[in-house]
């Protein structure tokens, strides 16, 4: 079952993937690009991150697209839908882009992944997600965990062990990404806006 | 003298020649901000500028001339030196007894400690420090490194790599630590440093005066340069440039005196930039002429390539000696070594040792780390590098090209940048750092001297402009005086140095006078007969060109300056010979070159003033200058008479001479070298020195021969010579064999890197394109044969090919997206390729 | 559970991020350029999601992936507004039309 | 632990240590809140927005000088009358600022290394803003966006500078490069801006994926993202594997570094990965573009050595030779880097763009301490070095990009910002347009004569503090040849830049002092302020040849040693 999920989904990713390089139509590259993203968020179900494949459909598929969609309407005006990049361009960048992808693939995939794990597990502990205890797959998998570290509380972690220094949280990153939020879209909506004066200002 | 005495007269050195060091940047200073803001309070003088910068500017380089004279008196009555020339260290070498105060100012009757067996040492002892009871006291960490007895240590006191009371050194104001790394405004005072301002200060004063004279055309809101054609045969027209000029001048002072005055090597290197950087800017001071700015340019460079040594130099030494100071005197300070106190013992030597990893110099330190070595290569290498500066500054053989050229700067700035002091400033500090230099070094800087000698003399024959003349006779005498330090002959060198520097900016402001005479024309074949315009000019002239010809009376060897220190150098080199024949050439060259330097030097003399005019234009235009211009003639022609006289000036320099050089001495580290000792070198100083007026006067004969008496028509021998004589005025084709080695290889590679993209990358993405297009029309082809057939396929496929070729060329963005991709897999496949795989 | 290991996972992270690079340096609209970006991050987080399951990295993989979600969306916005605004300049969504920098 | 304790530590211990150490970054969000509420309540009008937001800059600066003074005396700053208040004012204690260490649970770095940054970027910061206000680039009703993004950007540097975690460097790096492809495109009506944008912000993003994957593979690797646990864990991971490609440990390893310093040289501008500097600094306005060449890349290289040391600070043997293959491919990226930046800056004729070429070659000279750092601390066991020589040396070489990077802060404003003058009054920045400016009298004199100090001063002539830098970097870079003979290549091959450089610089200076002002060119004048303002910045480059501003630089350099060196 498990695998048949897995195939469905990384096909479904994979290929949108793909077809978001070779289709031409841009309304139809944003379509494939929600059924890649969408699939992504499938896989991190599977992979017991629910709370991650929640956001990729919220923020992702819901926000992101959309905000490129509205990109394509804005822009699209009958000649742009499609600009085909020509045959040449795109047959030099498969050629390139399976040179990358065999260099990714060979180095990523030779490596003894769970050997390493295990290895790295018998010297600084055991993945907190296998843990039984606190953050058990009852639990409401691991929201609550992500909420507490993101409020700078690594219960997940901490709980129970003996620790000088309580694990990193992320307090920080938490609240330092909404100014950078702010900072940016202060920044996008100024080169959005038309300049509300007409008095012509000081372009150089 | 004692400690509070030492210290009282080196703080009143250190003022008096700050002051005098500094009062040309002060000058500099105001003359500039008055340069570009002067005209506005001054609008009564209709257009024409006042002379103020120039009465400044000799104000404080005069100012700082008895500056430097009082401290000299200061020092030499405050030191009691004493003083030896190389002929009564040589009577006293064989004597053994000789009372060597005699005929001297400064007789103090010291015991002189005779039997220790340094007899030729201590024959120049400066022994002032037998009554510096202060040496056992303040110095003790000293004394315990020499690892001698306290009598033995006080002995050698004396001398130029040993703390010692002739010489004061000390920090101005200390820049800033880099790590151990201290840089400070140093400075080192000796006899050679104070002789050095005296000289530099005197001649600077002259030219300044000079100046006044020969720059005042530049005194005007509107200066035609009658050099630069601009298209519609005009010239061009531009505000007159006399403030720029002194302020130039001045800031070429202050660099100067700082590079004399500075005691560490670093200072050394940022005021030899400095002066770099004036010489540029007064040899491009006409800078709209083509011919000026490539010149400055030309100079520039080469001189970088020098300084490249220069600072490879500077690393070694920092790297293995962690000081750039000279050599510490300061009592108080005792125990911080300078180079040359780590570098060399009391008596001088070297302490090099055998070890597996090749031969090692252990330098001495303070006593925690007694273990500080360099090795022995590396010392060479620190010489060759510093000497490459040298080189560069001093135009030596190879990088000599740019000083004739350097000619196109204003008169003045060629006698005194380019012969006087600056180009002087690499034989100074050749002199200066002399304890650093391996025998390998010296061997290196004798034949690199000797060449530099015989080229410069030999197109110095052909030349025919009047400034070239000189140009090429200042590289010869240049090498002359490497060519002395190199082959032992430390005093000698630095003599000529001094004695040059008086005869030759003499000659330079006499031809100065000439061209303002002439209306700035400078060849010598539209010259002739000017004796009768210009007799102060010529009369001076023929006092410097008799001194750099080194003639003589002969019976009773009374010459002037030239003579005695050409001799000393000629001696230097025979005495290197009988030690070592296989450098014969090192004492033969010079030899016949002192024959071909009375050659060239009378040639010029004649072709200038003897003899009928030879363009009537320039003879009936020809005046003689304005005394503001003669008057530093006859001032600069008594010191080139007189200043060698009596042997004064010599021991002067030698006060100075580093510990090793006097006694000679045998080396035999990777080429075995004899040096010459004193006793050695006056053994033969009455034959060379026979030998070297023999020469001079042939070639002052064979030269009136030629051109005065007209005897020999120079015409002939050019014509059955001509493959000799082109090859001379193309400069040994030195420019040539630059352009083809450097100068064409750096165009082609530039032109190279420049194309790179284009022909490299895009001909790469061109090929890749074409390659696909070639497939995907193939595969298109096949398929609408069936559709369309082949007329319209033919069509469309070229089209297609252009189209995609065009695309290719114009999607820059997505090219440089493409290049992330291929640079992330280049960097890949690279570290693939080098990374160690087992 | 003997299904699925890290390995497939990472194989659809790596074909994503491969996919979003091809994207980014072929299209010449420059809204399907953006997308190339998206695809690009999203094959990251596929990484980190899969490394936060399969290895010793934990929560600490989610979380990196969901700043990244949110980073990701920042600068899709700044990158839309900035490509509307190459659109209102040079009327046109083709990157290719911007060569007049070069040299 | 138990939950109390946990929460306990966290807002008693580590959160009131942590803020009052990131007081000076709070402040500067405050500044852009305040700049925001400003203009919703319309006072914008009343109070121009440069002033809050050289307000805000300045009080940020003060507090980082206070921070940096309080630490390198230990709080006994007794000379200061004011000291003391100051400090009790920002709650300066020993026990937050006064000690290095973590913050907000290792997620950021205390200690002079990135104080130093911070300083430097604070006092940058102030120094572009008051640019700005002579300049007018943003109008009044712009203003508060732009000081937004400005300010916006600095707080990612700074975050950046201390970042300890994986995922700080990417947030570090994004928070400090979205915001500039705004700047870039600041001039939203022209064409060339929005080009420049595009460019920059497509090659940015491009690069920050391809830094990402990178990270998700260093981190899934070594299963952790603290810097500190990043070299420990390798050396256990591959333990006595020995560091081979054979190895598929280490080749995913090279693979993760390989990509991240893929996204820093983005930043970095190195080749090749330097496509999008030129263009983006022709387009972008002279004031942006002097604010990314200094901050942004200051921000980068305290990013890659903090990155760098942590990958292969093992404390054992292990990863040596990682380090030194890692060390001497980054030197040969900065050999490439000069002579490509070098050699393109000849052709050029609009000087932003010829600046643009001449900070990818400085990005190369400072890239060289970085790679005899690296090649240094490979150097104990392989070349006979002793322990105390590989810190001293590894020092030498943080002390020297760290005093490069605070002149070059001060000659490469001071260009932008003269180029900057230049435009506003001559309305061109094509260096053919500066013919004889030097012959304008008053303030276009004294600006000339800065540019040229600056001028000198980036070419390395000895009296400026250019020229220290320089011999500062190429000395340390020549110690390490002792260890590989690659590294004196490489100083022969910067000196011999040094040379290449001469010309270009020399160019604009030529056409600044030499060539004749044309004809009919109305006289310009300039108010003094502006020359005053020029005067300020170009000092420092004369006064960095002698100060004891190096002593301090010496002194971080040597406390930074034994933290990253142990």
């Amino acid at each position: 079952m498990e695998l048949l999920l897995f195939t469905v989904f990384a096909a479904a990713a994979c290929g949108g993937a793909i077809a978001v390089v070779l289709s031409q139509n841009v309304v139809r590259m944003a379509f494939y690009l929600v059924i890649s993203l969408g699939s992504t968020a499938g896989l991190f179900f599977m992979l017991n991150a629910d709370f991650v494949g929640a956001t990729q459909l919220l923020i992702y598929v819901g926000g992101t697209v959309v905000l490129l969609i509205f990109g394509v309407m804005l822009t699209a005006s009958g000649p742009f839908l499609t600009i085909k990049s020509s045959p040449g361009d795109m047959v030099q960048a498969i050629l390139v882009g399976a040179l990358f992808l065999g260099m990714v693939v060979v180095t990523v995939l030779q490596v003894d992944w769970d050997g390493n794990a295990a290895k790295l597990e018998s010297r600084y502990g055991v993945s907190s997600l296998e843990r039984p205890g606190y953050n058990q797959r009852g639990e409401g998998h691991t929201t609550r965990s992500i909420g507490a570290a993101l409020l700078g509380a690594r219960f997940d972690k901490d709980l129970g062990k003996n620790r000088e220094q309580p694990s990193t949280g992320y307090l920080l990153p938490f609240e330092i990404v909404s100014v950078h939020l702010l900072v940016v879209l202060i920044g996008a909506a100024y080169l959005a806006r038309a300049k509300r004066r007409v008095n012509v200002p000081s372009e150089f | 003298m004692t400690p509070e005495a030492y210290i009282q007269t080196g703080t009143t050195l250190k003022w008096l020649l700050g002051i005098a060091w500094l009062l040309p940047l002060v000058g500099f200073a105001v003359e500039i901000f008055g340069g570009y803001w002067g005209k506005r309070f001054d609008p009564a003088s209709n257009g024409k500028k006042t002379k103020l910068a120039a009465y400044m500017a000799v104000f404080c380089i005069g100012t700082g001339f008895l500056l430097s004279l009082s401290a000299f008196f200061i020092w030499k009555g405050a030191t009691d030196v004493q003083l030896v020339t190389a002929a009564h260290a040589a009577e006293h070498g064989e004597s053994h007894d000789g009372d060597h105060g005699d005929g001297h100012d400064h007789h103090d009757g010291h015991d002189h400690d005779e039997g220790h067996g340094h007899d030729a040492e201590s024959g120049h002892d400066q022994d002032e420090s037998h009554e510096h009871p202060h040496s056992n006291e303040t110095l003790p960490p000293a004394d315990d490194v020499r690892g001698q007895s306290p009598e033995e240590a006080e002995d050698h006191e004396g001398h130029g790599n040993d703390p010692y009371a002739a010489a004061f050194s000390g920090t101005f104001y200390e820049l800033a630590h880099f790590g151990d790394l201290r840089i400070s405004i140093d400075y080192y005072i000796d006899g050679l440093t104070l002789l050095m301002f005296c000289m530099v200060t005197l001649i600077a004063t002259c030219i300044h005066i000079f100046a006044i004279g020969y720059m005042s055309d530049e005194l005007t809101e509107d200066y035609e340069d009658h050099f630069v054609h601009l298209p519609g045969g005009k010239h061009f027209h531009r505000p007159g440039r006399f403030y720029r000029f002194f302020a130039f001048l001045s800031l070429f002072s202050f660099s100067m005196l700082g590079l004399v005055l500075a005691g560490n090597i670093f200072q050394v290197f940022v005021f030899w930039e400095l002066v770099g950087v004036c010489s540029y800017l007064l040899i491009g001071f006409y800078v709209e002429r083509h011919s000026a700015s490539t010149a400055a340019n030309k100079a520039f460079i080469m001189n970088r390539v020098g300084d490249f040594g220069f600072l490879i130099g500077l690393m070694i030494l920092w790297t293995y000696f962690g000081t750039f100071q000279f050599a510490n005197t300061d009592p108080q300070a005792a125990g911080d070594l300078g180079l040359f106190q780590m570098a060399r013992d009391s008596h001088g030597q070297l302490d090099v040792v055998d070890t597996e990893e090749g031969k090692i110099v252990h330098l001495r330190g303070s006593p925690e780390d007694s273990e500080r070595s360099i090795p022995y290569w590396l010392l060479i290498a620190a010489g060759i590098g510093i000497f490459g500066g040298c080189i560069g500054k001093s135009a030596q053989f190879p990088l000599q090209p740019w000083l004739p050229d350097a000619m196109e700067g204003p008169t003045p700035v060629s006698a005194l940048v380019h012969s006087a002091t600056m180009v002087a400033a690499g034989v100074y500090l050749t002199g200066r750092f002399y304890p650093m230099f391996t025998p390998e070094v010296l061997l290196t800087i004798a034949y690199i001297g000797c060449i530099t000698l015989f080229i410069g003399a030999t197109i110095a024959v052909v030349a025919t402009d009047i400034k070239r003349v000189l140009a090429y006779s200042t590289i010869s005498q240049l090498g002359y005086m490497m060519l002395a330090l190199g082959v032992g002959g430390w005093g000698a060198g630095l003599y000529h140095l001094i004695t040059h520097a008086f005869f030759k900016s003499l000659m330079f402001l006499c031809s100065g006078s000439v061209i303002h005479g002439c209306h700035h024309e400078q060849e010598m074949t539209k010259m002739g007969g000017l004796y009768k315009k210009m007799p102060i000019t010529c009369w001076t002239m023929f006092i410097g060109v008799v001194a750099i010809s080194g003639l003589a009376i002969p019976v009773l060897n009374v010459g002037l300056a030239g003579f005695y220190s050409k001799d000393a150098i000629v001696a230097s080199g025979l005495a290197f010979m009988s030690g070592n024949a296989t450098h014969f050439l090192l004492f033969f060259v010079p030899l016949v070159t002192a024959g071909i330097t009375a050659f060239y030097m009378f040639r010029l003399w004649f072709m200038t003033f003897a003899g009928p005019p030879k363009d009537q234009h320039v003879y009936d235009h020809a005046h003689e200058s304005p005394s503001v211009m003669t008057v530093p003639l006859i001032i600069l022609s008594i010191f080139a008479i007189g200043c060698a006289w009596f042997g004064v000036l010599e021991g002067w320099i030698l006060t100075s001479e580093p510990t090793h050089v006097a006694a000679g001495g045998t080396s035999a580290h990777h080429v075995a070298l004899t040096l010459p000792s004193h006793d050695a070198i006056h053994g033969v100083h009455h034959t060379a020195g026979t030998a070297a007026l023999f020469a001079a006067v042939v070639g002052a004969a064979l030269s009136a021969v030629f051109y005065w008496k007209g005897l020999v028509d120079p015409a002939v021998i050019k014509r059955s010579f001509s493959g000799v004589h082109h090859f001379l005025v193309e400069k040994w084709q030195f420019d040539n064999l630059y352009d083809v080695m450097f100068v064409r290889p750096v165009h082609v590679v530039a032109r190279w890197c420049t194309s790179f993209d284009k022909n490299v990358l895009d001909a790469f993405l061109h090929s890749l394109s074409r390659m696909t297009v070639v497939a995907s029309s193939w595969d298109r082809k096949f398929d609408e044969t069936f559709v369309d057939g082949l007329v319209n396929i033919v069509g469309t496929s070229t089209y297609r090919v252009g189209r995609s070729l065009q695309v290719v060329q114009t999607g820059k963005l997505r090219q440089y997206i493409m290049f992330i991709a291929l640079g992330v897999l280049g960097l890949f496949v690279l570290l693939f390729m080098f990374f160690p795989r087992t | 559970m003997e299904g699925v290991g890290i390995n497939g996972y990472l194989a659809v992270g790596a074909v994503l991020f491969v996919c979003g690079v091809i994207c980014m340096a072929t299209k010449r609209n420059g809204i399907g350029v953006l997308m190339g970006v998206e695809l690009v991050l999203n094959g990251a987080n596929v990484n980190f999601v899969a490394f936060s399951k399969f290895g010793p990295l934990g929560l600490d993989g989610q979380i990196a992936s969901l700043f990244v979600i949110v980073l990701a969306a920042a600068e899709a916005a700044v990158a839309l507004a900035i490509v509307l605004n190459f659109y209102n300049n040079h009327l046109t969504i083709d990157v290719d039309r911007a060569n007049e920098l070069q040299g | 632990m138990s939950v109390s304790e946990i929460l306990n530590g966290l807002i008693y211990g580590d959160l009131t240590r942590s803020i009052e150490v990131f007081c000076p970054e709070v402040l500067l969000c405050v500044t852009v809140i305040v700049l925001l509420l400003l203009r919703l309540f319309s006072l914008d009008h009343k109070i121009p927005p440069y002033v809050i937001a050289l307000g805000g800059s300045v009080v940020a600066f003060v507090a980082v000088l206070l921070q940096f003074v309080f630490f390198t005396t230990g709080g006994a700053e007794t000379n200061l009358g004011a000291g003391e208040t100051l400090f009790s004012l920002f709650q300066l204690t020993e026990a937050g600022v006064g000690s290095p260490g973590e913050l907000f649970t290792g997620l950021l770095m205390h200690d002079a290394f990135t104080l130093f940054f911070r300083l430097g970027l604070t006092f940058f910061l102030v120094l572009v803003v008051a640019l700005t206000v002579l300049t007018g680039i943003p109008d009044n009703e712009d203003g508060p966006d732009f000081y937004t993004l400005l300010i916006g950007s600095t707080i990612g540097m700074m975050v950046a500078t201390s970042a300890n975690h994986l995922l700080m460097l990417f947030l570090g790096v994004e928070m400090m490069s979205v915001p500039s492809y705004v700047m870039v495109g600041f001039l939203k009506g022209r064409r060339s801006s929005s080009e420049a944008a595009l460019k920059y912000v497509v090659y940015g993003a491009g690069t920050a994926g391809i830094m990402l994957y990178g990270l998700s593979l260093i981190a899934g690797l070594l299963g952790t993202a603290e810097f500190a646990e990043l070299g420990p864990r390798l050396a256990y991971l591959i333990d006595g594997d020995g560091v081979t490609l054979s190895n598929p440990n280490i080749v995913v390893t090279l693979l993760g570094v390989m990509m991240v310093l893929v996204g820093l040289a983005f930043k970095l501008s190195l080749v090749p990965f330097h496509f999008w500097c030129p263009d983006a600094f022709e387009g972008a306005p002279a004031e942006i573009g002097g604010f990314l060449s200094v901050a942004s890349k200051a921000a980068a290289f305290a990013l890659l050595v903090r990155f760098l040391l942590a990958m292969t600070a093992s404390g054992g043997g292990e990863l040596e030779s990682l380090n030194l293959y890692l060390g001497l491919a980054l030197g040969v990226m900065a050999a490439v880097t000069m002579t490509f930046g070098n050699l393109a800056a000849y052709g050029q004729t609009n000087v932003k763009r010829l600046l643009a070429y001449s900070t990818i070659a400085h990005a190369g000279y400072m890239l060289m301490a970085v790679s005899a750092m690296l090649v240094i601390t490979n150097a104990a066991e392989s070349s006979g070095w002793s322990a105390a020589q590989v810190q001293d040396g590894a020092a030498r070489c943080v002390e020297g990009l760290m005093y490069y990077l605070a002149v070059y802060l001060f000659m490469n404003l001071a260009a932008f910002a003269i180029v900057a003058l230049i435009r506003n009054e001559t309305f061109s920045e094509e260096i053919e347009d500066y013919n004889g400016l030097a012959h304008h009298s008053g303030t276009m004199t004294v600006l000339c004569v800065c540019m040229g100090v600056a001028m000198f001063s980036l070419l390395g002539m000895p009296p400026f503090g250019g020229f220290f830098a320089k011999l500062l970097i190429f000395a340390s870079v020549w110690n390490a040849g002792s260890i590989h003979w690659l590294m004196w290549a490489l100083v022969v091959i910067a000196g011999l830049n040094t040379i290449f450089s001469l010309f270009y610089y020399l160019r604009v200076l030529k056409a600044m002092f030499i060539a004749p002002r044309p004809e009919g060119v109305r006289s310009i004048n300039m108010s003094g302020l502006v020359g005053a303002y020029v005067v300020v910045i170009t000092l420092p480059i004369l006064l960095m040849g002698a100060s004891p501003l190096q002593n301090n630089l010496s002194a971080t350099a040597r406390y930074v040693a034994s933290v990253l060196f142990p």
